[in-house]
């Protein structure tokens, strides 16, 4: 049998499902760092550069990372050099990958969201759009505008307004009623929901019993939270039937991938199994085939949602 | 210390030795890419190879030493991850990626002085045999807590060594750093010394502290949490005098006056 | 030095701060299957059977269990012969334990928890009554009670006028805000705060890709989410300064009960671990005291809070 | 099949052999209390002993067989935590949990067929030894997939045995079931075998319908997805007639007329 690995995000083709997390690959430094040809055998099916925001951050203090069972909890605080920086500096480079470019904005404020968009909006190379309205490290008033659901309308909103790019949304789990978070996001025009940003966790020294965190606080990622990812992405598919859902949260096989496209997924992201394995992807996309002709699942559209049926 | 323009590899290594030096264990592993290109100072990603889930990532380990298509590691288990790691049996697969880095700078001239705090020992024994392979001098403090915690002053067999204990239970009693200012002035009309080190953090600010105050460039090697160890992540990363700066990628060796001290 | 191991949470006297989580050893048939003498070295210093609710309840459908990257998925579903044989058949036994006993109940109805704790009240072999509001796997109208503050403020003032009792309230993390949660049960009368209940997940089967728990959705335990335990314990702590705080989520070892009475609990509760050993809580125990003496620190009091310091 | 009255203990077992039967891997381990102690379908509670979370919780393994002082378990990797048990190295130590259940009932007379599906086949061998000491007749029947998953025949030396195989690459070609309603009647004048079966669910409700239709006794052990094993977790409970029952404290053996089936 022959399995057709392609899928699609409204008008972005992906010649396979996986795509990598925000935050977890930067290809340009990989570039330098790993074999000279990672952007010829690049291992994801589209890119999705660290969030940046409309101004440059320097991020949040170290230590910003601690391992935990199965997990990794961090704390980074959405480092990067802004916008305009990225859009001079890293879009024209980034360009160069042989697939397409989802770029990752999250805002200071709720303006911000309509800002980034509509600075983006002029870039050919920019595909798609995913909005961070939900990481724990930086805060809003002390709470992440992804946290509250009119919030999360109005930025998206916003964005939509200023572009008619495909607009992704990403949610943290981290709520009492995720639905009720994506359906205000579909409601204020969102193309896609991506799930799950990190889950709040906190960690104390072995030794001095203080939080190991410079931001006392972090995210959680990694295998640890995938049962917490794998129900939000069945919710939320199940719930906003045609929209579709990118899935994460722990994926480090292709059997896992597998489940999150089964889930409900029309495609996945691979975050903290990076660091790993940062060609880890490779061996995902490679074994996800073998698992579905094993099983003699066609394609992924037809994968998509099995669990739910 | 540019970044480095090697290209780093992903290899499963078997590890052929794995016996106790000191209080640590050294881990001998073939990893024949990685030792080719290894410069002192640099480091690898480390695991056990395997599906298991805990631990999780792999752990920054300096290259310690390199013979033939051998790559030695020496490995302090403090905690879950490096516990795993000393415990690697003969026969047993090594997930490593490496050299990482950019490792030690070894273009200056005139001589050089290492100052290492007990595991900080560790990625020296390269860096003074290629210090001594360019004709520099090399002397060494290498400051341990205990005798138990003393490495075999074996590991720096050509080089001019001075071992300090904080109880005084081997060689002189004293922190690495006490004989630093010592040896840097009192040399009228010879070159002023190169410092080089690598240890915990109080002891590189103190090191950083000597250098700014005698006008002697020091290259420190820091330690941080790291996820990715190629700039993946944004995580490891240290205050320099203007912004953070990743240990990975920029690091992990920089010149002191790059850093802020508190 | 000496170290001293006793706690208090109120007027209950805890001769080392090592408890059970309830729904995870079950005295009475542990008894029965392990060493004659279990009660006479009972590991614990208090005893809290399983959840009990008003009415008998079978539980939902197998399977109910399964393994997740260092967690335990399940689905229970409080299965309980109901509180009338509880205080008939079980509560004359467990009088016989060396520890004090604390009730947890549920309720399948608000008036439930008012009822459940008038019924307690006549008992002096009940030490204290723990409510749970946060079951993930029974559903009130789809919603556990504990989701929402004002229920759960209710729940607690309906068991507070009925029962003179030290009352503790154990509340779920799946929550935007948890110490809006506990805020709302401490202002309704909770003597105590026990946290966290198990985390919202899902798993599919390898296989078929389906769900694998009966009832679809199960709670995650075990050392997978104790990240988001100790951030739990440690915010609620804080602002409620003065509430003992009950704290669990992935303790299996004496250290991350150290890390957990550091994070501001005064004492905690060993759940999944008795499952990779029944004994488990004695070696968590002797640990403890072990590295409260490493670490010169001489009683649970002086060590409860430390990491807020 | 009344809950064990005996006490299961919890120990750390080095594993002494760990061989290849047919797909599976037999290990054997030092368990002097649970090899005293052991009945045919009993089982406990193993895993790897040591601190990796990951697998987190000890597997229910039947007990196999007995050699004076020696445990044997006969493991089918199916997932994470039967692959790390699969993979017990001579020397490893496991953390075992046993016995725990409360076995098949032998205090019936007449003759027995023992049907077994698969790694079903693992507890009978005990079973039929059992049996055959109190003088009972036994025949097996033994079903696998294909001819490599097939048990030796070995491990069941006296008794009367019958393979059969799926795709009849081994024995004769069918389901363990099949031969079963021919073994139940056309015996005039002779006592109804008692039936003893293990296997998975479908063959068990197979036997099940057989049973009662042939109105003879079937004991069946069932198998459950088990945090605990001494009926704490109440996680790996089936649907009895009345109420569910707990796998791990009620059964792991039930008389086939008290479970629901579907
Ligand atoms: C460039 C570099 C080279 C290194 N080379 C070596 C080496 O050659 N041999 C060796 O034994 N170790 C080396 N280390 C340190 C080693 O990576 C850490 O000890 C290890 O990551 C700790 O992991 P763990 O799981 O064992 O401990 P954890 O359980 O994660 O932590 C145990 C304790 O160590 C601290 N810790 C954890 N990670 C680090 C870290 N990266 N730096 C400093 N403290 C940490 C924790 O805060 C905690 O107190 C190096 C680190 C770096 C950054
Ligand atoms: C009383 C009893 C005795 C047993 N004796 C043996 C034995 O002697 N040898 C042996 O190899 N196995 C035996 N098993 C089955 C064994 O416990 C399971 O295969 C094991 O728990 C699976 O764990 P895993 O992590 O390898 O697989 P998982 O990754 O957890 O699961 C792999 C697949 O197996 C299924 N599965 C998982 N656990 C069970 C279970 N308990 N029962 C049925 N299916 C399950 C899953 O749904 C999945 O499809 C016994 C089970 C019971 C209840
Ligand atoms: C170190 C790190 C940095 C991250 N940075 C971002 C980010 O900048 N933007 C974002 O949307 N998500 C970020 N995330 C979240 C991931 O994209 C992903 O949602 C999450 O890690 C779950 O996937 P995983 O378990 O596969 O890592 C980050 C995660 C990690 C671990
Ligand atoms: C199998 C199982 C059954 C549980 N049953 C209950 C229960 O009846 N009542 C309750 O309050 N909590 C119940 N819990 C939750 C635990 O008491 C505890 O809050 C949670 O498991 C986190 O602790 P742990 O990680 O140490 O297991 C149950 C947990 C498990 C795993
Ligand atoms: S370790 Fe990831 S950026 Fe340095
Ligand atoms: S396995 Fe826990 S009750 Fe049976």
């Amino acid at each position: 049998m022959e399995v057709n690995l392609k899928t699609r995000l409204g008008p972005v083709e992906l010649r396979h499902p996986v795509i990598n997390a925000s935050g977890t690959f930067d290809a340009l430094s990989a570039d330098l760092v790993l074999e000279a040809d990672l952007f010829d055998r690049f291992p994801f099916s589209a890119y999705i550069p660290k969030t940046v925001t409309l101004r440059p951050r320097e991020g949040n203090k170290p230590p910003r990372l601690y391992e935990t069972a199965a997990g990794l909890l961090n704390s980074i605080g959405l480092a990067n050099g802004g916008i305009d920086a990225f859009i001079k500096d890293d879009l024209p480079r980034l360009a160069r990958l042989p697939v397409p470019v989802i770029v990752s904005v999250a805002g200071e404020s709720t303006d911000d969201y309509g800002d980034c968009a509509g600075l983006l909006e002029a870039h050919p190379e920019v595909a798609a759009i995913e909005l961070n309205v939900s990481c724990p490290n930086i805060e809003l008033g002390g709470r992440s505008l992804g946290l509250d659901p009119k919030r999360t309308h109005r930025a998206v909103s916003l964005a939509r307004s200023a572009t008619s790019k495909f607009l992704i949304v990403k949610l943290t789990p981290n709520v009492t009623d995720i639905v009720e978070i994506a359906a205000a996001a579909a409601d204020a025009g969102a193309d896609c929901i991506s799930l799950i940003n990190t889950v709040h966790g906190m960690v104390l020294d072995h030794w001095s019993l203080k939080p190991v965190l410079g931001h006392i606080t972090g995210g959680l990622s990694g295998p640890a939270i995938k049962p917490v990812a794998i129900r939000a992405v069945f919710l939320v598919s199940q719930a906003l039937d045609g929209l579709p859902v990118i899935g994460m949260g722990g994926i480090t096989t292709g059997q896992n991938a597998l489940e999150f496209l089964a889930a409900g997924a029309a495609a996945v992201a691979v975050g903290t199994a990076n660091f790993r394995n940062p060609l880890a992807a490779a061996d995902i996309v490679s074994e996800l085939g073998g698992l579905m002709q094993e099983r003699g699942i066609g394609s992924v559209e037809e994968l998509t949602g099995l669990a739910q049926k | 210390m540019d970044a480095g323009l090697i290209p780093a590899s992903l290899c499963e290594c078997p590890v052929v030795e794995n016996r106790q030096v000191g209080a640590y264990r050294q881990v001998s592993f073939v990893a024949p890419e990685i030792a080719a290109l290894a410069q002192p100072g640099q480091f690898m990603m480390v695991r056990l190879a395997g599906e298991s889930l805990d631990p999780l990532l792999p752990r920054p380990m300096g290259v310690h030493d390199v013979d033939s298509d051998l790559v030695k590691m020496l490995v302090d288990p403090v905690g879950k991850g490096t516990v795993a790691l000393a415990g690697a049996a003969v026969g047993d697969r090594l997930s490593v990626l490496g050299p990482l880095g950019n490792g030690f700078d070894l273009e200056g001239g005139g001589p050089a002085v290492l100052v290492a705090g007990g595991m900080g020992a560790a990625p020296l024994t390269m860096l003074a045999g290629a210090l001594l392979t360019r004709g520099r001098e090399v002397s060494c403090l290498l400051g341990f807590r205990t005798r138990s915690q003393t490495l075999a002053a074996e590991l720096f067999q050509e080089a001019d060594i001075e071992v300090l204990t904080e109880d005084g239970s081997a060689g002189r009693q004293g922190l690495a750093c006490d004989p630093l200012p010592g040896l840097l002035d009192g040399q009228p009309g010879r070159t002023k010394p190169e410092i080089f080190a690598c240890g915990p953090a109080a002891m590189l600010a103190e090191v950083a502290r000597i250098a700014r105050q005698q006008g002697v460039r020091a290259q420190v090697s820091v330690a941080a949490h790291m996820a990715c160890g190629i700039g993946s992540c944004q995580g490891c990363v240290v205050k320099g005098s203007a912004s953070y700066l990743k240990v990975c990628t920029e690091g992990p060796v920089f010149d002191a006056k790059d850093l802020e001290w508190k």
